[in-house]
């Protein structure tokens, strides 16, 4: 338990020291949300309907954009190696970075949402089932993105590789995310949309480590 | 009993599969030929006219087989990576990438067939339907094993990278499919659905029935036709390949 | 027996664009697959052939 | 005591060595030599139990290796050809962070001590990117100082160090020895440690030779 404390405040001091890579996401998150209404026209009642969708997919490219870099310093330097060399399993130092990615990558855009979501004139409830699905879904991003992560580290073109892989993954996510938003615009009550993010939020907690694990292994060989 | 484990283990060397693949998959291209002339003579021949869609319907004889080889096909390479995984066998990884190309060949052809089929049907060559929409992303899933296994350089480490992706994937297919289908019914109000296909006649589900098998039986004699030449890539240093027959010239 | 004539099967009752196009770009797709797989066994056979001989070559 | 019998390795499809034996029991150090190439740092790798070996068996405490795997990596400090430093924290926090992750943790005032008697006293908050090559070195080094590890794997650790640096680390090395731990390393200068010691020669990739402990 040490060491995943270790690891996740050695990454939270590693993005401390450089914040621009989490404030870029966060501007890239803005950008692109802000672009939306530019290209489809500012009628409110079209903007709420297409706000639940644009801030997801918005989110889930920002959530994407620190993907690449996730394990490879740690490879790069050698630091992987230390990990997987721990008494510690290397599974529960993978959540560690993990867990550590969402809360710089994951959480802002939880916190910046709502705002967002102003522009797109939702009410202060949809604002609030927003926050609640991103809050539910993020960790989701975070969890498959490190498998897709491990997979395409130190491989030919990772990065787009990277989104080939993780993004079909995250259609659920993307679904059910959205989905509790517009259920809750029409009225329809989002808690089932909710429920089966927090399952999917379950699952991904108990395989994804797992499986990115597996492909680190592969990369240190 | 351990007889037969040592038997299996064999055949599990790619210097004794190689061998094996080449004797046996004429004999599944045969069998493949033959069903699929059955197959073809059934749907266009004996399967009368629907008398909703028209002769258009007909499409549904190589639409689902194809939709079917595509998912099957997909639960297998999930089957080899999983074996490969825990016997660690170099032929299962070889099995995964031999059928990756095929699986991905049928889930593009259902998409095609199925848009031939939507456009008079419904009158859009492409509908949000959850079936459609969860074939499209199983055939995104194929060309990110393809990518990722193609981009790493050692056959190995790419076996291995590439059996993770299949059993993740195989993992999500079903969360996919259960989300997308969801996601459909909430959207689509009263549109047609292919879910709506007009009740089956026997002769129509013989006539897919056949068609799948043609089907299967071609995809087991490309892999196994496939697997001999990737045998031969990965194994080139090996002492059994120049022994071959037919490296002697 | 559906079909009263020749003509009247590739037309397959309007639908002839739709079932054609199916039926042959699959068909098409399927034999253009078993052709690529045997070039690559072909070609991997002619490159490993090549290798051998040079190996021979060498060791007389 | 660490036990290896018939060690090969590939890579490609290439053979880098084979038929390597080895034996290092307490007190005693291995120095592993060979050309560039000649699978220096795999050796190393696979006896650390990062990489799999294409064939032998590697055996410690009497037994193999993949059985005790946990109790081993709990009795091994292996010091990698990169150091495993992170640019952007301090000597003091790489140290305490790498101590934590090897199970081991360190208090402040301890990790202060290891990093003054290795060299970098003052240097101790400075982000290690402004540290030289040689002081990056230091801080992995210092690792040592703080291991209570009987086995040591080093991948070229006198790399980048001067002269009195190398005098300190023999000195640190001869510490462990003499308590008892093992050491096996790679470099391509002669060294001197106390001890029983031996050196193992890898061929050269071109003509594998048998290789001998």
């Amino acid at each position: 338990m040490n060491a995943f404390l270790a690891i996740v405040r050695r990454d939270l001091l590693l993005a401390a020291r450089r914040k621009s890579e989490v404030f870029t996401a966060l501007f890239f998150f803005m950008i692109v949300v802000s672009l939306f209404p530019l290209g489809i026209g500012p009628e409110s009642a079209t903007l709420r309907r297409i706000a639940p969708g644009v801030l997801w997919v918005a989110a889930l490219l920002a959530a994407m954009l620190s993907l690449n870099r996730l394990f490879a310093a740690d490879h790069q330097d050698g630091t992987l190696e230390q990990m997987s060399l721990s008494p510690t399993p290397l599974a529960l130092l993978v959540s560690g970075k993990v867990l550590a990615h969402w809360l710089t990558a994951g959480l802002p855009l939880v916190l910046l949402a709502p705002v967002l979501g102003l522009q797109f004139d939702l009410s202060p409830r949809s604002l609030g089932v927003l926050m609640i699905s991103l809050l539910l879904g993020t960790p989701v991003l975070s969890l498959v993105g490190a498998i897709g992560a491990a997979l395409t580290l130190g491989v030919r073109g990772g990065g787009v590789l990277l989104s080939l892989l993780v993004l079909p993954l995250y259609i659920p996510a993307l679904i059910f995310g959205a989905g509790a938003v517009e259920a809750d615009l029409a009225g329809l009550g989002a808690g089932g949309h909710l429920s089966l993010l927090g399952a999917l939020l379950a699952l991904g907690v108990f395989f994804a480590p797992w499986a990115a694990t597996a492909a680190l292994r592969i990369a240190l060989e | 009993m351990s007889q037969r484990l040592i038997n299996w283990f064999k055949f599990a060397s790619p210097a004794s599969f190689y061998p094996l693949a080449g004797t046996l998959w004429p004999w599944f291209a045969g069998l493949a030929s033959v069903l699929c002339a059955v197959g073809l003579w059934i749907s266009f021949f004996v399967a009368p006219t629907d008398f909703q869609q028209g002769e258009g319907y007909r499409i549904i004889f190589i639409h689902v087989p194809a939709s079917w080889m595509s998912m099957f096909i997909y639960c297998v390479m999930a089957f080899w990576a999983a074996i490969g995984i825990t016997f660690n066998t170099r032929l299962s990884g070889m099995m995964s990438s031999a059928l990756a190309p095929t699986g991905a060949l049928f889930a593009f052809l259902s998409l095609w067939t199925g848009a031939l089929w939507g456009k008079p049907m419904w009158g859009a060559w492409w509908v949000w339907d959850a079936r459609l929409t969860s074939e499209l992303i199983l055939f995104f899933l194929y060309i990110g094993y393809i990518a990722l296994t193609s981009a790493i350089d050692d056959p190995r480490r790419a076996d291995k990278a590439g059996a993770i992706v299949a059993l993740v994937g195989v993992i999500n297919v079903p969360i996919i499919y259960f989300s997308v289908k969801w996601w459909n019914t909430l959207h689509q109000g009263a549109s047609v659905s292919m879910t709506k296909a007009p009740t089956m006649a026997t002769t129509m589900l013989w006539g897919m029935l056949i068609m799948a098998l043609a089907f299967w039986m071609y995809s087991i004699a490309i892999a196994l036709y496939r697997v001999r030449a990737i045998i031969l890539e990965r194994e080139r240093h090996a002492t059994w390949v120049a022994e071959l027959p037919e490296m002697q010239r | 027996m559906n079909w009263g004539s020749t003509s009247e099967f590739f037309a397959m009752g309007g639908y002839g664009f739709y079932v054609w196009g199916s039926f042959g770009v699959t068909a098409a797709a399927l034999l253009i697959e078993a052709l690529l797989a045997r070039k690559r066994l072909s070609d991997t056979r002619r490159l490993l052939r090549r290798e051998l001989a040079a190996d021979r070559d060498n060791q007389d | 005591m660490l036990r290896a019998h018939g060690l090969a390795c590939d890579r490609g499809d290439r053979r880098l060595f084979s038929a390597v034996d080895l034996c290092v029991s307490p007190g005693e150090w291995l120095q592993v030599e060979g050309a560039n190439g000649a699978g220096k740092t795999s050796l190393l790798r696979i006896l650390a139990g990062l990489a799999p070996a294409a064939d032998g068996l590697i055996e410690w405490e009497g037994r193999p290796v993949a059985e005790v795997r946990d109790d081993y990596h709990a009795r091994l400090l292996y010091l990698g050809h990169a150091p495993a430093i992170k640019e952007d924290l301090s000597a003091l926090e790489n140290l305490q962070t790498a101590a934590a992750v090897a199970g081991r943790p360190l208090d402040e005032g301890t990790a202060m001590a290891a990093l003054r008697r290795i060299g970098l006293k003052g240097r101790e908050d400075l982000p290690a990117r402004v540290l030289s090559q040689g002081q990056k070195r230091r801080v992995a080094l210092a690792r040592l100082l703080c291991s209570q590890a009987r086995l040591w794997i080093l991948d070229e650790p006198f790399v980048a160090l001067d002269v009195a640096a190398v005098a300190q680390l023999c000195s640190i090395l001869d510490d462990h020895l003499s308590r008892g731990g093992m050491l096996i390393f790679t470099s391509h200068q002669a060294v001197q440690l106390a001890g029983t010691g031996a050196s193992l020669r890898l061929g050269t990739p071109a003509a594998p030779r048998e290789a001998t402990a």
